[in-house]
């Protein structure tokens, strides 16, 4: 097993009607990487994630985890240990803190209808440990104080942090985070970036779409980019900044937006350096 | 045989028009709010009882006898009484749960459905059992080779297809109409848009009351007589056309109707069970259709969005 | 802040309605007068006695139910009137069964532990009668019903082996087994149809009463053509009727009530069907020919024609004297008589100064079995079973806008 | 907050409400009717003429007095809720004046009743209606103040002394709410009327105790010692037919209320947690009591067999499973509004099958009539009952048997809800896609909602069939799903007592206010578009639930668009 990468992508197609979406997208991602995936909008990084979680049934390509082939079906996939949170955040909006935590860990527990019916000994040794798990889970992304708040009543940036307690709870393999400091503040940002050194550091890999170019070439290990459905390119992101065709993908933005993808691309790695 | 045949598919037909014109109400106000209406069938029944109100009580005595004269009016009677009712019905009891859950309203609509129908029984005169409907049009049957068809049936169906037909028009060409598609569509676009939901809300119900208010007066018309709870079983045929056709889809209500008057005159002659399950054969469908074609047989492709 | 109370609307409005309630105080007076209504010349020193009601006051049946209790009303209002029952008022309870026999339970158990009642008319559906039965059975409370028309009510699931059910249950109405036969025997023998179809409601009534058609018919040596069900609340028939017209019958024999038989005929006739439409008691109704019953329909009713028959002319003068919001319907003849065989056996058990008491209900329970009377449905008298013993039958058709009787006369096997 | 209104509010003199308090006293003792009504004198003497009998008071008039007494106490003292407290005793007596002045006038025969009449004056109801204005207005804002909270802790045997004692008063308040009025009928012409305004009353007293913190306080108590709780309301359950409302007729409609609370707790599995909105329910009670009809032995029975109870029961509960499993297998493909009219659906195909007499199963339109009593220990369970020196009414054995079965379904409710696999059907309930990308297998736990709903309707219908002792297509309308939906939601969906709650309203209001039957579908729609409007989460609102279905104003952050169904 370890000598599989922790999640392989081959040429991974979507199709929508007559609009190609993805075309022979590839990915690989060993254990214990951060892998980012960056692009201008409409890319196909979401479809990307829909089609590695199972959410869309990919045109052609497969698409390994620990070198064996994930079912097509979200619940499958997740309980073969590939979890993710979403882009607009999808928490279960009146549940508690503590709940949503509960529901990753859906699948690691093993309670069935009749012992769930019954409450007996077994089923509370259960309900216990998964209580125990997820306040370590919520303790580990540090929203221990608001465990019975309702979720919907979070902060923004607590949604966020909660949403990823909640993949985690799954005891994932392999995190995908879509978008993860969307709409954070520095500070936010920065302890985001904390949070997802932890949890590489816990033997998960990750893979994270971004806007923040930034932030992706700080934390990761390496970089993919997409454009129009298509690999534009993939390395680390020295290669990857330092890649003209990434500044040229950029171009057909507004120009404020391509100045300001220009500027972070050009000065950002002296930043980003100072921030590591 | 074959004339039986025949027989049974102008009848599934004059059924057809006659529930198309409530399932197009149906349609209309659950492709722009996502409102199963359950009252509106409870709109067709008023209708009904508006025009019979208006024979009654409004039309002069020599005016009763000439019927180019006196259905019209009934018509626009019944018209009148079922946008008054559908209107106020949307005002207070839909609007104020626009943005509640889908339940809210769901419930709602079965408590105005409840409540359309006690209100007649108890405060329509003589409302607590049948009432008889004039025949105010043409009442010798039209015979047709094999088939003999009443001549309000034949009004029914023409009228109904010259109404969808307007409709579909309506909805395509103008200005209100492209209102109301862009509102089904996205909402909330369609607001920055500057289109004014609540007044494409409106109108949609009005729209649906105007079909539902000339259906119930050509149905108390072809059928003479009627009661306070035509309106709930018609009302769920119709229902059931609206969703077996793709609800949302104006084509796919009249083609759903069309589809369940001739299943359920057509399972009389040769489903088994025959006139004791009719109708069985009419929901059987409907859960089949909807099992293999979960959107009807027009509806918009699901789209999952994650 | 400090004007918050009075800007408060609720206050504003407590103010105003005060002040209209206070104007309209001098407008609306009604003083009403001590002491009961129409009673005051009676004796009534013992209290009242109630006679309960159980049928549908609410819902899809509340038409017949409310039929059934407005006739009740009025035989005990002339009970009072008549002083029937010697020291006693008499008082009726209506209860609602809503149609359901969960429901009708309920109405009865309420009935059964008020010790003033002493007996109850009802019920309209067969199948709250069964779960009413046992009810008022255990308790000893008469009960007469104007309206069910299944025989296994009163003689149990094997008819030729018949065995009384409760001996607290009695019916006004005949029972399918005889309704049915004699309409067969009228339409084959003596209209000479010998081609019948047979449509029904599904439900309890209509479909009983066809059932025993079918039977007689067929001895008769009548061919049943076709049989067919509707919808208890289509009112499109044109899928039913095409597949009758198929079969060519010379008559349709329809199990059912008026408010379906009526458009049916009218239907059948559109669709080039012009055969006479026959029913049972359930259509016997001017509201059949209202809805669209033609001339020749025929239909079977218990009892002598109501032309010959005072008691039942009266009664339609009486009921129509107390304006009534609602009509009598099919079932307020039967439910008047029902209520006058509970009220005139308990004049007979009280007699003159006797006290009512739970012990008297044997004795009512008697008197009940050997009551015979004249009523507005014809001689009112029970059997064995507790089946009415009025096996006079007519047939009426509808001739120039109105039921006509045609024959007269009792079935005899 | 200014500082003005905080002094207004919490200085000791309210003129208002002083005033409020002594007209309601006031109005206690004024005559509230002109003369004496044809159907007998008017409950607690309405001609009561001024200060003739002031210690005599009964009925609404001593709740008046009483709830005056107390607004004129509370009104002078510095009682943390006082704003509360006051309100909800000036909705009582606006209630109760309300009903009392509404019947009066209209059972009078017009103003005459309640004003002047051949010399009589009578201006009590004005009064006592001004004084509930008074202080429902004085009061108007009180709900800005907090909810006062009792602090202090007990040691055990007190606070298990205190559950015991509200519980008990709970107890005798719901034999009283039942027995108010009396049973109706010749004996008791204002039943109705006496009903409500006792209801005005109770209301008035609940609403003063929870605006002092009380009921909170023991609410959290029971909560602290919810085992204890739960067998002390057993206890209580039980105890019913030892209190003024144990006759059979009350056992009958509990019992009633009892099937018909087990369907839809059932019900609430399916709709209050995993958010499947069905209108067929009915049927799979229905179904239950065709199953064990046909066990039962019943002469008209198709099967003929006779199968004890119990077993009758269960195998009545699994069939209905099955069903469920047969009718929930479509919400894999079908999803939201499409959903309801399947289940609307299968509950048509269900009531015509069973009109038509399917398989010769159902007795068609004559029934399956005269199903035998159940007989456990030889005990027929219709028949009154004898322990000890204890006479019991008869049908207390149902009642103890439903009692024991809500029981058990509550105890299952609760028990799935809290459990992984409640969480799962509260989280495809929210939203379906991600509990799916939260690995829960959607389709199996629908399946499951279905399952478990439909064996605990089986397992009502069986006893409803021996209760009932006729299983008839005609108790299975369209209408009774509605209702059973109405049930769910009045009471609270996805809690525990919501379904009982709803469920006991529906049967138990009807039954009180007979006389107004004609009216009863009427109101009954009505109030479904009441609730929604105004109290959408119900009386007992779930956590969870009452976020979701008050409507919301302000949306979620980037909240997410429902894909589409």
């Amino acid at each position: 097993m370890s000598s599989a990468p922790a999640l392989q992508a081959r040429e991974v197609s979507m199709v929508f009607g007559g609009l190609r979406a993805l075309n022979n997208v590839s990915l690989e991602l060993a254990k214990g990487q951060i892998v980012g995936l960056i692009g201008p909008n409409g890319a196909g990084k979401t479809t990307f994630f829909n089609c590695l979680t199972g959410l869309y049934t990919p045109t052609s390509g497969q698409v390994l985890l620990g070198g064996t082939q994930l079912p097509g079906d979200p619940a499958e996939v997740t309980t073969a240990g590939l979890a993710r949170t979403f882009q607009n955040i999808r928490l279960f909006p009146s549940m508690t803190v503590l709940e949503n935590v509960l529901i990753g860990r859906h699948v690691r527990m093993k309670q069935g209808p009749l012992s769930s019916l019954l409450h007996g000994p077994a089923f509370q040794r259960g309900e216990r440990a998964a209580r125990e798990r997820a306040r370590e889970l919520l303790d580990f992304v540090g929203l221990s104080r608001v465990e019975d708040e309702l979720s919907r009543n979070l902060p923004y940036g607590d949604q966020r942090r909660l949403e990823i307690a909640r993949a985690l709870a799954t005891d994932p393999s392999v995190l995908l985070l879509d978008e993860p400091t969307a709409g954070m503040n520095p500070q936010e940002t920065e302890a985001a970036r904390q949070l997802i050194f932890r949890i590489r550091d816990t033997g998960i890999s990750v893979v994270v779409i971004e806007h923040d170019t930034k932030f992706i070439f700080t934390l990761c290990d390496r970089v993919t980019v997409l454009v129009q459905g298509e690999l534009l390119v993939e390395g680390t992101p020295e290669e990857v900044r330092g890649d003209p065709r990434v500044v040229e993908a950029y171009l057909g933005k507004p120009p404020e937006e391509v100045q300001a993808v220009v500027e972070e691309i050009t000065h950002g790695s002296a930043e980003g350096a100072s921030g590591e | 045989m074959f004339a039986t045949l025949m027989q049974q598919i102008a009848n599934g037909i004059v059924f057809g028009a006659l529930i198309a014109l409530v399932a197009l109400g149906y349609t209309m106000v659950y492709g722009i709010v996502q409102l199963i209406n359950f009252a509106h069938g409870e709109v067709f029944m008023v209708g009904a009882f508006g025009g019979l109100a208006t024979y009654t009580w409004v039309l002069p005595a020599d005016v009763k006898q000439i019927w180019y004269v006196a259905l019209p009016l009934m018509v626009l009677g019944g018209v009148v009484v079922s946008v008054l009712i559908s209107l106020a019905m949307e005002r207070i009891a839909y609007r104020p749960l626009r943005n509640a859950p889908r339940l809210a309203p769901l419930i709602t609509a079965l408590g105005v459905s409840v409540f359309l129908q006690e209100a007649v029984r108890l405060f329509y005169p003589n409302a607590t059992s049948a009432q008889p409907f004039p025949a105010t049009f043409i009442t010798t049957p039209l015979v047709i080779g094999p088939v003999t068809v009443p001549a309000s049936g034949i009004l029914l169906v023409a009228v109904s297809i010259v109404l969808a037909i307007l409709l579909q028009a309506y909805v395509n060409r103008s200005r209100m109409g492209r209102a109301m598609r862009a509102t089904a569509q996205d909402p909330d676009t369609a607001r920055l848009m500057g289109i004014n939901p609540d007044r494409v809300i409106v109108v949609t119900f009005a729209i649906g009351a105007v079909l539902a208010g000339v259906g119930g007066v050509l149905y108390g018309v072809y059928i003479n007589n009627i009661d306070n709870q035509i309106g709930f079983q018609n009302g769920v045929f119709a229902f059931t056309a609206a969703v077996l056709g793709g609800i949302g889809s104006i084509r796919g209500a009249v083609i759903g109707s069309f589809v369940i008057g001739l299943v359920k005159n057509l399972a009389d002659v040769l489903l088994p069970g025959g006139t004791a399950y009719d109708y069985v054969w009419i929901f059987v469908l409907l859960i089949v259709v909807l099992v293999f074609a979960p959107q009807g047989l027009f509806g918009e492709a699901e789209r999952v969005r994650a | 802040m400090k004007g918050r109370h009075v800007r408060n609307p609720m206050l504003k409005g407590a103010v105003l309605l005060a002040g209209a309630l206070l104007l309209a105080a001098c407008g609306t007076n009604k003083t009403e007068s001590g002491g009961g209504g129409g009673s005051a010349t009676c004796d009534t020193s013992k209290g009242s006695l109630t006679v309960g009601v159980v049928a549908p006051l609410s819902g899809n049946l509340s038409a017949l139910g409310l039929g059934i209790r407005n006739s009740a009303q009025l035989a005990v209002d002339q009970a009072n009137a008549k002083c029937a029952v010697k020291g006693y008022k008499l008082v009726l309870d209506p209860e609602d069964d809503q149609a359901t026999p969960q429901i009708g339970a309920q109405a009865a158990t309420k009935l059964a532990s008020d010790p003033n009642v002493v007996g109850v008319v009802g019920t309209l559906n067969s199948s709250v009668s069964q779960s009413v039965q046992p009810i008022l059975a255990q308790k000893k409370v008469v009960q007469v019903s104007p309206a069910n028309t299944s025989p296994t009510l009163s003689k149990g699931a094997d008819l030729t082996n018949p065995k009384r059910q409760f001996d607290t249950y009695f019916r006004v109405c005949t029972t399918d087994n005889y309704q049915g036969p004699y309409a067969a025997d009228y339409l084959v023998k003596k209209a000479g149809k010998k081609k019948i179809a047979v449509i029904t409601d599904g439900k309890t009534y209509g479909k009983g009463l066809a059932e025993e058609f079918i039977k007689q018919a067929t001895k008769d040596g009548a061919q049943i053509v076709d049989q067919e069900t509707v919808g208890e609340k289509d009112t499109d028939f044109s899928g039913v009727l095409s597949k009758v017209k198929q079969a060519t019958p010379d008559a349709i024999y329809y199990g059912g009530e008026y408010p379906a038989a009526g458009p049916l005929s009218k239907q059948a006739a559109g669709l080039g069907l012009n055969v006479p439409v026959m029913g049972g008691d359930g259509i016997f109704d001017p509201k059949f020919i209202d809805l669209g019953g033609k001339e020749g329909d025929l239909a079977t009713s218990v009892g002598a024609p109501t032309e010959d028959l005072q008691s039942a002319k009266d009664f339609v003068t009486a009921y129509q004297a107390k304006k009534n919001k609602d009509e009598y319907g099919a079932y307020g003849a039967f439910s008047y008589d029902a209520a006058n065989a509970i009220i005139g056996s308990l004049a007979k058990t009280l007699g003159d100064g006797g006290t009512w008491s739970d012990s008297q209900r044997d004795a009512l329970l008697k008197n009940v079995g050997s009551y015979s009377a004249q009523g507005a449905t014809g001689s009112v008298a029970f059997d064995q079973y507790g089946d009415s013993t009025n096996k006079v039958l007519t047939v009426y058709q509808v001739t120039s806008g109105k039921w006509k009787a045609s024959q007269s006369g009792a079935f005899e096997g | 907050m200014s500082e003005v209104s905080t002094a207004g509010r919490t200085g000791l003199f309210r003129p208002l409400s002083t005033a409020g308090a002594v007209a309601t006293v006031l109005g206690a003792l004024l005559p509230w009717a002109t003369f004496v009504f044809n159907e007998g004198p008017y409950p607690a003497k309405a001609t009561l003429q001024f200060f003739d009998a002031p210690f005599a008071l009964s009925g609404f008039r001593l709740h008046l007095m009483l709830f005056g007494l107390a607004a004129l106490v509370v009104g002078f003292t510095r009682l943390p809720g006082r704003g509360r407290v006051l309100r909800a005793l000036g909705w009582g007596v606006l209630a109760v004046s309300a009903v009392n002045t509404v019947f009066l006038i209209s059972n009078g025969g017009g103003f005459g009743a309640v004003s002047a009449s051949d010399g009589a004056f009578a201006f009590g109801c004005y009064v006592g209606l001004a004084g509930g204005a008074l202080l429902v207005a004085d009061n108007w804002h009180a709900s800005a103040e907090p909810l006062p909270r009792w602090k202090f802790s007990l040691p055990l045997w007190a606070a298990w002394l205190v559950l015991l004692v509200s519980f008990g008063a709970v107890l005798l308040l719901v034999a009283a709410t039942l027995t108010a009025g009396g049973l109706g009928g010749a004996a008791d012409p204002y039943a109705g009327p006496v009903f409500l305004s006792f209801l005005g009353a109770a209301g008035g007293l609940l609403g003063g105790l929870h605006g002092t913190g009380l009921l909170s306080w023991i609410g959290e108590l029971s909560e602290k010692h919810r085992l204890f709780s739960v067998l002390v309301l057993l206890l209580c359950a039980l105890g019913l037919p030892l209190t003024s409302a144990g006759n059979e007729y009350w056992m009958t409609v509990a019992a009633n209320i009892g099937v018909y609370a087990a369907t839809a707790i059932g019900l609430n599995i399916v709709v209050g947690l995993a958010g499947l909105l069905d209108l067929g329910y009915v049927a799979f009670m229905g179904i239950g009591a065709f199953v064990a009809a046909n066990l039962s032995g019943a002469a008209a029975s198709a099967l003929g067999i006779h199968v004890p109870f119990l077993l009758a029961a269960v195998i009545a509960a699994v069939i209905a499973g099955i069903f469920g499993v047969i009718v929930g297998s479509p919400t894999l493909r079908v999803r939201g509004d499409y959903l309801a009219i399947v289940t609307l659906a299968f509950g048509e195909i269900f009531r015509r099958a069973a009109q038509n007499n399917i398989g010769g199963l159902t007795g068609g339109a004559n029934a399956i009539p005269n199903i035998p009593q159940v007989e456990l220990f030889g005990l027929e369970f219709n028949n009154p009952v004898t322990i000890g020196g204890l006479q019991l009414p008869g049908g207390v054995l149902y009642y103890f048997l439903i009692v024991l079965l809500v029981a058990l379904t509550m105890v299952a409710f609760g028990n799935l809800k809290n459990s992984r696999i409640g969480r799962a059907w509260i989280a495809i309930r929210e939203d379906e896609d991600v509990a799916r990308a939260m690995g829960i297998r959607t389709g199996k736990a629908k399946i499951l909602a279905f399952l478990t709903g439909a064996t605990l309707a089986g397992l009502a219908g069986a006893v409803f069939a021996h209760k009932t002792a006729t299983v008839s297509y005609e108790s299975f309308q369209f209408l009774e799903s509605v209702t059973l939906l109405a049930a769910v939601i009045l009471g609270g969906m996805g809690t525990i007592p919501g379904a009982v709650l709803g469920a006991a309203l529906l049967f138990v209001l009807p039954e009180k206010l007979r006389e107004f039957s004609d009216y009863r579908l009427l109101l009954f729609g009505l109030a479904l578009v009441l609730i929604m409007r105004f109290r959408p989460q119900g009386l007992v609102p779930d956590r969870h639930r009452r976020a979701e279905l008050v409507a919301e104003d302000v949306e979620l952050p980037a909240a997410p668009k429902e894909a589409t169904a």
